[in-house]
């Protein structure tokens, strides 16, 4: 399989008064064209910093190192006049939040056609034309009299539509989309959900779909990436990771999630708090929340590595994990 | 769109009316005379007066009065300057003060906004610095100590423009003048600009706008100008009431024959019809700038439009 | 169900322990917000000068030969004369500039405390009144002040001036009552958007009366907005008043105020300059450093990346 | 305690609109928020209300605890009509009926420490304890959520919102009450932390008795938490019934697209499941359709059910359903839902 984008040894760093906070560290991921990579996380884990790194998005006091190769450029530390020939065309980004991700002030329209004028020299017609195409793929009622609406004659539901709308217009190779349905109504997530799967086969785009919520990734995603405080902790396919994890706080979040269909008394929660970046732990910066944590985690951090059958994991336990009974 | 200006129109319309009442009673109501000479006028002389004037009769009906020339756009006499009605002392002397007056505002607010704006694309830079630097000079110096300052500077040291007075259509005469009242006026819209403009750099739509790969030039005149002027706009309103006030100053530090002079001279003396006719026209030409404000704000906000 | 209502043992044992309890304290915002402007280099300094000022103001005018209306008839518009005590010369009554300067800065903070205060009291009582009640009263209410907005303020002040003469306390009065209307939007914007917020919910479901609300949850919640409003209201006023000044509006002599001395000083710059650099000064560092500290203020209440 | 179980709370012909101002010339449109709401809650049980945004279950819950006053209806406390309380009475009262907010920060009052934050339903509805007994009130209920002593001087920002939480329920428990209405309690928090504080909400019922309405979008947390499920949409209760039988059997064709839309933490079962995806979005509740609100993203819908407005219908014991072809309906497989 062909691999679209490497990210090799990538960290962000913020600078803050007097110190710096390391919100990504040694970053290792690869994505093949088509796939659908799912990553996994809690607040402060670092997962959508990461991303906005690789688009070049960081705030000012960000910086990004090492290398994220899409064929061979190095998006990492590239200017960004040189970065903008590929923003847009051939990776894009959908965001969390539709309401305020769409500029208030332009319609619909102009905010779709003017990714094809830059980066394909379409007539602005023309453009038009293919962005209203496009809104109908996205399954917009009456396109053509969106287009010309501003966003805020839109619902949430129907701006997300645009926001994918606009970052496939260039059949982008990669798609990275944060938390794209976490402000939506369930049913509407559904409808969203089923939409990233219809285009990206359409389109052959990969996928990078950052969440929080399990739920969502079970459905969608071919492969994991759960990240801990800064860390990727485990790396997987999906049916290894929800059926088999390896790694104690996979472990945890799967059982802190609830499930429609099992009705437990009482779920299995990870005790403590998520670290804050500023003050992680020594050792395995999971090792205070872990229940299966011994002397070793408290003193020397797990590297990333493999397991066997393409599985990688963080961790120095090694034996079985009866969650619940233990914790 | 159409709809919108007509219901702001319509709206301006009670505004307008309450400030007039406002204003004529205030000064009304305050205690003194146009006829409080130091000379004491014998009681005939004052009660013909008063009657010529209307002041004899009650302050209802003089109200009313007054409101039904002002629609026929009858300022009524002057009280002092016995020879002139308000009408025609406004003439003399409000174009010019308009024309000053607009001039500033004009090249205040375009200068603002650019430095503004630069300050703000430029955030912590040395640019920035030295722009929020001299815009606070320009907030905090006063206009008559500015005045003072660049008469003596510019008219006298350096000798390149004349230090007062006027030619008509001299364009020199208008330099300094302009310019003491340019200089407050950029400054408060650079600072306000600034600030929006490094708001609006850092929402999540001008993020998309990036990720998109637009490029700088095209994120700031597309997607960030005019959210970032919303706030500016909304100023631009108590900003021609501070131009226009700053011009009293000017007029008398310059020797410029606006309409200043005249007012603080009407207030002094109570001359009634003088210092109502010049503050009801200058509420009208605030509201109408007010009302365009509103438009341009419609027309830059798309939400206003349609609520 | 004992619950937390009976005497129980627990209960007495909290008690107890509430004794040797020694729980830390925590970061107030009001503690974080003066970190925030002890970091803010521009305006510590701003801090500093402006003390200076009053101090020299106040305290200034008891070190001083000469007094501020005391004519000292051989020395008539002289330059600064250290034998004769006029450190920075006399005006062409031959008073003392630096006693002058000390006065007229005096007068000016003055004006600027009392009429920033009454415009405060107006405009919190005002605004938050609007913005509590909401509704009609609060549409009528913010109707009034868009037309007072529309009124050409400074002429209004000149009529008052001239309506009430030039008595400085009624002077004071009248500019703080026409520079309550940007605290009075601000405050009522503040107080809808607090109303809203949940811990004003929930002190109504804990059984809150109104005035409560207001006074334990509303109002404490006001004042990072209400200071930093008040502090760049200072700069105001004082140029509203050294601009009626100028233009023989303001205090009436001997009593001066630095727009009086400015406006006096402009006309003979050329040839008695320190009659203008003296006031000149004094106003416009008191005026820059003033608004220093309102904009540090604003930094370090309303934390925004600015 | 008592063995036949009671009815705590019981809620008649609600309705609630409100008028949403459109400009300064314009009439003001009527948006009913609710409307023909009956249901009634038992002593110790946790009632669960869901819908999507904008369905009213928040307003619920605000009338329920008369923070917002319904329009029509009654809401009877222990037999006792809320709604027609004296201001007074009512705010003794509110020691009974508390409630947990959803976005934890914002329900905390910045400039308070946590020990006043708590304290402060004390101050007006116990205000016979003196400073002392208040605290030791605060210490204790703080260390029943789970807060330690040393915390009790500290201000909310320098909490995370899964402590802030915590402070939360705890000013909502200081007042001994008898029923807590929970507003999204967990919707802002991280997936590890919702973990803990569903527990800690559960382990709470059962130590102080209390009686929950667990409000929120989240159908697998509601499932979780509660014995009866009341699902609403477009402010009208839809169906109302077990956990088990809303889960194992849903009547309404709302209820059905809703749990099929529920996402899964199971590949597989994700997989093979239909999602029985609903068209469209939620209509605007200012002009909501004629007839049944829900039939314009319904794929049952008939001519007929643009036309009447189907009754809330007892069925089987208990259960309500506002259907007109609820019996026609065939239930889904447990595999569609994903058992």
């Amino acid at each position: 399989m062909k691999q679209v984008l490497q990210v090799e040894d990538m960290s962000v760093t913020f600078e803050l008064h007097q110190s710096e906070v390391h919100a990504v560290r040694e970053m290792n991921f690869s994505l093949a064209q088509g796939e659908t990579l799912a990553v996994v996380g809690e607040s402060g884990s670092g997962k959508s910093q990461a991303f906005l790194a690789i688009m070049g998005l960081l705030a000012k006091n960000g910086r990004a190192e090492g290398r994220a190769m899409m064929g061979d450029i190095n998006l990492i530390g590239m200017e960004p006049k040189q970065l903008d020939k590929h923003r847009g065309k051939d990776i894009a980004m959908i965001f969390q939040d539709p309401m305020t991700s769409l500029n208030p002030t332009l319609k619909i329209k102009t905010q779709l056609s003017e990714v094809l004028v830059k980066h394909r020299g379409f007539e602005q017609s023309q453009a038009v034309k293919s962005a209203t195409e496009m809104l109908e793929r996205v399954g917009i009622p009456e396109p053509a009299k969106r287009a010309n609406a501003y966003p805020h004659e839109l619902s949430g539901g129907m701006r997300q539509r645009v926001m994918i709308a606009m970052a496939l217009l260039c059949q982008p190779k990669i798609l990275i989309a944060d938390e794209p349905t976490t402000a939506l109504d369930v049913t509407v997530q559904a409808q969203m959900l089923d939409l990233f799967k219809t285009l990206t086969e359409d389109f052959g785009t990969a996928l990078v779909l950052i969440t929080h919520d399990l739920g969502v990734v079970a459905g969608v995603a071919d492969r994991m990436m759960v990240m801990y405080g800064g860390r990727a902790v485990e790396k997987g396919t999906t049916d290894d990771l929800f059926y088999d994890p390896r790694h104690p706080y996979t472990l945890g979040l799967l059982h802190s999630t609830p499930h429609i269909a099992k009705r437990a008394e009482r779920l299995d929660p990870i005790q403590g708090l998520p670290p804050s970046l500023e003050h992680l732990p020594k050792g395995c910066s999971f090792n205070p929340r872990c229940a299966f944590a011994f002397d070793r985690c408290l003193v020397e951090r797990p590297p990333l590595a493999p397991t066997g059958n393409g599985r990688e994991k963080a961790c120095h336990y090694e034996g079985p994990m009866a969650y619940g009974k233990v914790a | 769109m159409v709809g919108y200006v007509t219901r702001r129109v319509l709206s301006a319309i009670p505004i307008a009316l309450i400030a007039v009442t406002a204003c004529f009673f205030i000064l009304r109501l305050a205690p003194g005379g146009p006829f409080d000479g130091e000379r004491a006028l014998p009681p005939t002389t004052l009660a013909n007066l008063r009657a010529h004037y209307n002041l004899d009769l009650p302050l209802i009906q003089q109200y009313f009065i007054y409101v039904g020339r002002l629609l026929q756009g009858d300022f009524g006499p002057s009280m002092v300057y016995n020879d002139f009605t308000v009408a025609e002392m406004l003439w003399i002397g409000l174009p010019f003060t308009l024309m000053l007056g607009f001039s500033a505002f004009i090249i205040g607010t375009i200068v603002g906004l650019v430095a503004g704006a630069l300050s703000a694309v430029n955030q912590n830079k040395w640019p920035d610095y030295m722009l929020v630097f001299l815009v606070m000079i320009g907030l905090v110096v006063p206009n008559f100590l500015m005045a003072a300052i660049m008469q003596l500077v510019f008219g006298v040291y350096l000798d390149w423009f004349p230090a007062g007075g006027w030619q008509a259509g001299s364009i020199p005469h208008l330099v300094l003048p302009i310019t003491v009242l340019v200089l407050p006026h950029a400054g408060r819209t650079a600072r306000l600009m600034r600030g929006s403009m490094i708001e609006v750099l850092g929402t999540n739509y001008v993020r998309t706008a990036k990720s998109k790969g637009l490029g700088q030039r095209l994120i700031l005149a597309r997607h960030a100008i005019k959210p970032a002027l919303l706030p500016v706009v909304s100023y631009l309103g108590p900003g021609l009431s501070y131009l226009l006030t700053g011009s009293l100053v000017v007029e008398q530090v310059f020797a410029l024959p606006g309409i200043g002079k005249y007012f603080i001279s009407a207030a002094l003396n109570r001359d009634y019809g003088l210092v109502l006719g010049t503050t009801i026209l200058y509420m009208f030409i605030i509201l109408a700038v007010n009302l365009l404000v509103d438009i341009l704000y419609a027309w830059l906000d798309p939400k206003v439009r349609y609520s | 169900m004992a619950g937390i209502t009976g005497k129980d043992a627990l209960l007495t044992e909290y008690a107890n322990r509430l004794e040797t309890l020694d729980a830390p304290k925590g970061r107030s915002l009001t503690q974080d917000a003066v970190r925030r402007l002890v970091r803010n280099k521009a305006a510590v300094l701003s801090v500093f000068v402006v003390s200076f000022i009053i101090l020299f103001a106040f305290i200034g005018p008891y070190l001083l030969p000469w007094t501020y209306d005391k004519i000292d008839w051989s020395n008539i518009r002289k330059g600064p004369d250290f034998d004769a005590g006029h450190f920075v010369g006399t005006d062409q009554n031959g008073r003392d500039m630096l006693a002058r300067i000390m006065q007229g800065t005096q007068m000016s903070l003055i004006v600027a405390g009392v009429a920033t205060l009454v415009s405060v009291i107006i405009g919190v009582i005002y605004g938050a009144v609007a913005g509590y009640f909401g509704g009609k009263v609060d549409a009528v209410m913010m109707r009034f002040v868009d037309i007072m907005y529309a009124l050409p303020y400074i002429l209004f002040v000149i009529i008052l001036v001239v309506i009430f003469g030039r008595n400085p306390v009624l002077l004071f009065v009248g500019i703080g009552c026409l520079e309550w209307l940007t605290m009075a939007r601000i405050v009522r914007g503040q107080t809808l958007s607090i109303k809203e917020r949940e811990f004003v919910e929930a002190a109504k479901a804990g059984g809150a009366k109104p005035w409560t609300i207001i006074i334990r949850h509303i109002v404490p919640n006001l004042t990072g907005p209400v200071v930093i409003y008040a502090t760049l209201t200072v700069p105001e006023i004082i140029l509203t008043e050294s601009f009626l000044s100028y233009l023989g509006l303001g205090v009436q002599e001997p009593q001066t105020s630095l727009g009086t001395l400015i406006s006096f000083g402009s006309p003979v710059a050329e040839t008695l300059p320190w009659m203008l650099i003296g006031p000149a000064v004094v106003l416009v560092s008191l005026l820059l450093c003033l608004t220093y500290i309102g904009d540090g203020l604003r930094d370090a209440l309303d934390p925004k990346d600015r | 305690m008592d063995q036949t179980p009671i009815n705590l709370l019981e809620i008649r012909d609600l309705k609630k609109t409100f008028s949403v101002s459109s400009g300064l010339f314009s009439r003001p449109l009527t948006l009913t928020a609710l409307e023909n709401i009956n249901f009634s809650i038992r002593k110790g049980e946790t009632l669960g209300i869901v819908g999507e945004s904008g369905c009213g279950k928040s307003t619920l819950g605000r009338c329920i605890l008369q923070l917002l006053a319904p329009d029509e209806g009654q809401v009877l406390w222990l037999g006792q009509d809320l709604t027609k309380l004296p201001a007074e009475e009512m705010r003794q009262r509110r020691a009974d009926l508390q409630i947990i907010f959803q976005d934890p920060l914002a329900s905390l009052n910045p400039r308070m420490t946590v020990g006043e934050i708590i304290a402060d339903p004390l101050r007006t509805l116990r205000p016979e304890l003196n400073k002392q007994e208040r605290r030791a009130r605060v210490l204790k209920i703080m260390e029943a959520v789970g807060l330690l002593p040393e915390m009790i001087n500290r201000y909310p920002h320098e909490f995370s919102g899964g402590q802030a939480q915590r402070i939360g329920i705890a000013r909502a428990l200081i007042t001994e009450p008898k029923l807590i209405v929970c507003d999204e309690p967990v919707s802002a928090l991280d997936v590890s932390i919702q973990a803990q504080i569903l527990n800690l909400l559960s382990e709470l019922k059962d130590e102080f008795g209390l009686t929950l309405i667990f409000i929120s979008h989240n159908l697998s947390v509601v499932r979780h938490v509660s014995d009866r499920i009341l699902v609403l949409y477009l402010g009208r209760i839809v169906e109302l019934a077990t956990g088990d039988e809303i889960y194992e059997k849903p009547r309404h064709p709302y209820t059905r697209a809703l749990l099929t839309a529920v996402p899964i933490p199971d590949p597989r079962l994700a997989r093979q499941r239909n999602i029985d995806a609903l068209k469209g979005e939620i209509p605007s509740p200012i002009n909501p359709p004629s007839g049944c609100t829900f039939r314009t993203r319904c794929r049952f819908a008939k001519p007929y059910c643009a036309e009447h407005r189907p009754p809330l219908e007892t069925i089987e014991d208990n259960r309500l359903v506002a259907c007109h072809r609820w019996r026609e309906i065939e239930v889904p497989e447990e595999a569609v839902l994903g058992a």
